[in-house]
């Protein structure tokens, strides 16, 4: 294997922009695209004639309201006609996907101005229907048609876990009370509500062992931040947030084919391609934003991205160390668990998170003194991964 | 609203729901599930073949489905389970002919040819593999 | 608007790939995207372990076949893993988008070889419910809601055109008679058989004055290029191919909405785009691939392309120069029309039928001395337009 | 096996759908149908209000729908109009109350209020503008 080369642009975030998070009856998909879209391109003071390309990451417009295409609704309805607009997809690594697009359109030299965005409308149709959508991440053929669902594909990697490396029923709450603590601090979050332990443990099950309370929401919402050339970022912004690595890795579609159910070998890859990219170490990440899909996902993530050794990521929660003051605090914003998951939109929801928290602005849950941030975003259950590095340092 | 597909769809698929065949490569002798046409490790050194899989496993991880797709709703709760069969590849499909509680990783299946699910429109019945315990 | 700037590397394709088109039901997607990908491959030359990205255009997986997350699925089973790859979608124009990333990853400098792929898999479903899958990618909720189909949507242009321009019912079946004609030609075409204006005009009705041979085909298919800096392309292929220009535009989502029906403004703006970055003008063209998705599609083309004047497409097909051995062969693989239309891998084959004819390998259809062509894909009904254009000379 | 939508998908256009409600832009002063929160031409110095549309126009273009998506075979042939209303901007929905053949372009039409197609699963019954010869 060839290993990827430098970037010949550095790339900065000059602004960000979302909406809350939450079942937008009253908002279509164009709707809430535009929302976040207007207030990135505020929150970057530059105007709309700027921008030279749209990207927007949507994981299954088609199968959520019928409308796919979305890129060019985003593009017409933020008034940006006629700069071009794709539109990335990887499940639910849509959004990140979005960003690497933007991030190699800088580093071409072709564009200055990219505005990357997520759009995800999951309350369009019910319950049952969105579920049958989501199956699309997995392997429609080997997996879904047997009747497997989403949740019951964590629960297997949970199950495993669990068995292999003693990870408990609790330490798998831990992650849901510790992220709606932080969701609790967030106004963007879609549940602001504190849960227990005991909560957890006796939410219905979806997939045992995973609870209802394990699992991420439907969400509707969008996410759009403003990409720019370093070189030129402070013109726009005293706070200026430099892309250090812009990673991304592949596994096989269906779970059952891993190496190993426990590991997301996407991840490992994707975050050692980060690291090196960076010139960085796990120790030297101040706060992480990972894909929380399900809280097997965050304890796996922990693992996979060096926070904590194989099979020790339950200790990890356990420890305190990922909650807000600890040594690593993980899904400050939190998560996908408690903030929502708009699939196409939880990629860029989480750079924007880290921007926030790297610029001092996260209000009752910043990090202080946060310099560098990771985000991780996983499509399926594994066979896309995408780590990027963010950082106050250019 | 289930989707429902054209008779080609299922069709095109039932040697390997319905006899459970994968790949193997003769170069360095790995099994796959479903057919691949490109070993991935040897590439183009790679030979792959069609190979009937003897349907015995143990059951590697398992779950409970309490909250089903779109079409399986009748038949709820069931077991979804990663079986690792004795070629050494693994495999998704449901455990059935025992109660859901009383599965384990570990425990000994056996390859069993069932009803997947039906579906409204077409009334088209699907079929597939599904493992039983071990007798 | 500020105007897009030069690549920081130039691109070549050196390898080209695709299944027949058809209707393949003995094949899936994912079976039809590794034919390709293999071909494409073994074209270039390379090995599978030289590849470091893959790009995949899909329009909508989702509603076809169940399966989003397409482009982690073409890696898998590529046995690329664990390289990453990218989903393009941007309705029919998915493919040509896919290019274009698989282009500015490798100017971005970090990526050398990347594999760019389309497919589409349509006949996994009945036909009324893909003319329903089709509908995404026009205005979901302002078009197709009240009863419009893809088809009714070109009809209305063609409608307008005939009405302001004069163009007539005879000069919209000479397109698909002379696309026949080509396609009868190419060994992977649809449809390898001749059609004549008498046929067409007696064909059923679809969509008034739209007939059943004036539309592209349900089809099943994938394609595949291999993309390389250019500086290194004659290492791997005698013939490479450079891109000269991949421009693209947008324009609003709904046909309703547009300043002039019968012009594609996207198709304007991103040819202007493109002549300027290759520094050439129509007339430096050669030959083109155009998006004739109904035949109104290609006489549009023509006029917004710069091959002809406003309202004077219908009048070029009619002089023959747009047929093998004319001033401007214009669709030589057969086009939409009859080398059929997987809308996902459409761009890419537009791109490997260029490739192939200037490479000199274009069997009974070759156009002689080609040196230079154009290819053109369309999203929706003109919300996205993409234009590359490709030469034997650097 | 047409798609169907949850309740709100179809609620949240009802202004739109049923009463023809579009945009204004207070600045440049053009209509725009959908509503849009940015006016293309002034961007951040446009200002968007809401703006009831007339509901008369003229047929700009037309086409007759003989091959129908899901849920509306019982319709065919129907016809399918861009219609350009007096204040300017241009929309599409169905011409009805008179024979398909009989409309043309230029032709002056009005709104009218009917029901566009009706849900299998869900019952519901969608409703929406169409447009008939002005009078
Ligand atoms: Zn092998
Ligand atoms: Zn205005």
């Amino acid at each position: 294997m060839t290993e990827e080369a430098k970037l010949n642009r550095d790339v900065a975030v000059i602004g960000v922009g979302q909406t809350k998070f939450g079942e937008h009856w009253s908002q279509s998909m164009r709707e809430m695209a535009v929302e976040a879209g207007i207030k990135a391109v505020e929150d970057a003071g530059i105007s709309g004639h700027d921008i030279q390309m749209v990207v927007g990451g949507n994981m299954s417009g088609g199968l959520f309201t019928g409308q796919e295409h979305s890129s060019a609704m985003l593009a017409d309805y933020l008034g940006l006609n006629p700069i071009p607009a794709i539109r990335t997809e990887a499940a639910c690594s849509s959004g990140a996907l979005a960003m690497r697009v933007g991030i190699l359109a800088i580093a071409s030299g072709m564009y200055d101005f990219v505005a990357v965005g997520g759009v995800e409308k999951m309350t369009d149709i019910y319950g049952p229907q969105a579920t049958t959508a989501l199956s699309g991440a997995m392997d429609y053929e080997t997996e879904a048609y047997f009747g497997a669902t989403f949740p019951g594909i964590y629960a297997l990697i949970a199950q495993r876990h669990m068995y292999q490396y003693k990870t408990t029923r609790e330490q798998l709450a831990m992650v849901a009370v510790k992220n709606h603590d932080n969701g609790f601090l967030n106004p963007v979050a879609q549940y602001q509500k504190r849960i227990t332990v005991g909560e957890v443990l006796s939410s219905p099950l979806v997939a045992d062992p995973l609870r209802l309370l394990d699992c991420s929401p439907i969400t509707d919402g969008a996410a759009t931040v403003i990409l720019a050339p370093a070189d030129v970022a402070r013109k726009y912004t005293d706070a200026p947030v430099y892309v250090k690595a812009t990673a991304q890795a592949s596994d096989t579609l269906s779970l059952f084919s891993r190496r190993d159910i426990t590991t997301l070998d996407a991840t490992v890859e994707a975050a050692r391609r980060a690291y090196k990219q960076a010139g960085l170490a796990p120790k030297d990440i101040n706060l992480a934003e990972v894909h929380d899909c399900f809280t097997i996902a965050e304890i796996c993530a922990y693992e996979d991205l060096g926070f904590a050794k194989k099979g020790e990521g339950g200790k990890l929660i356990q420890s305190g160390q990922t909650m807000l003051g600890g040594k690593i605090p993980i899904n400050t914003s939190g998560g996908l668990k408690s903030k929502g998951h708009p699939v196409g939109a939880t990629g860029i929801a989480q750079i924007i998170e880290i921007v926030k928290q790297l610029r001092g602005d996260a209000g009752k849950r910043q990090v202080n003194g946060a310099n560098t941030g990771m985000t991780h975003n996983v499509g399926g259950s594994g066979a896309t991964a995408v780590v990027h590095i963010l950082s106050r340092d250019r | 609203m289930v989707k429902e597909f054209a008779v080609s769809f299922h069709w095109r698929k039932f040697k390997e729901r319905y006899m459970f065949i994968g790949s193997r490569c003769g170069h360095c002798g790995e099994h796959f599930y479903p057919k691949r046409e490109i070993c991935p490790k040897c590439r183009r050194t790679g030979k792959m073949e069609h190979v009937q899989f003897s349907g015995l496993g143990k059951v590697y991880s398992y779950t409970i489905i309490r909250v089903p797709p779109e079409g399986f709703k009748t038949y709820v709760p069931y077991v979804i389970a990663v079986v690792e069969i004795d070629e050494g590849t693994k495999v998704i499909s449901q455990v059935v002919d025992c109660r859901p509680e009383d599965v384990r990783i570990g425990m000994d299946v056996q390859l069993c040819f069932r009803k997947i699910r039906s579906e409204r429109d077409s009334g088209l019945i699907l079929y597939g593999f599904k493992f039983k315990p071990l007798k």
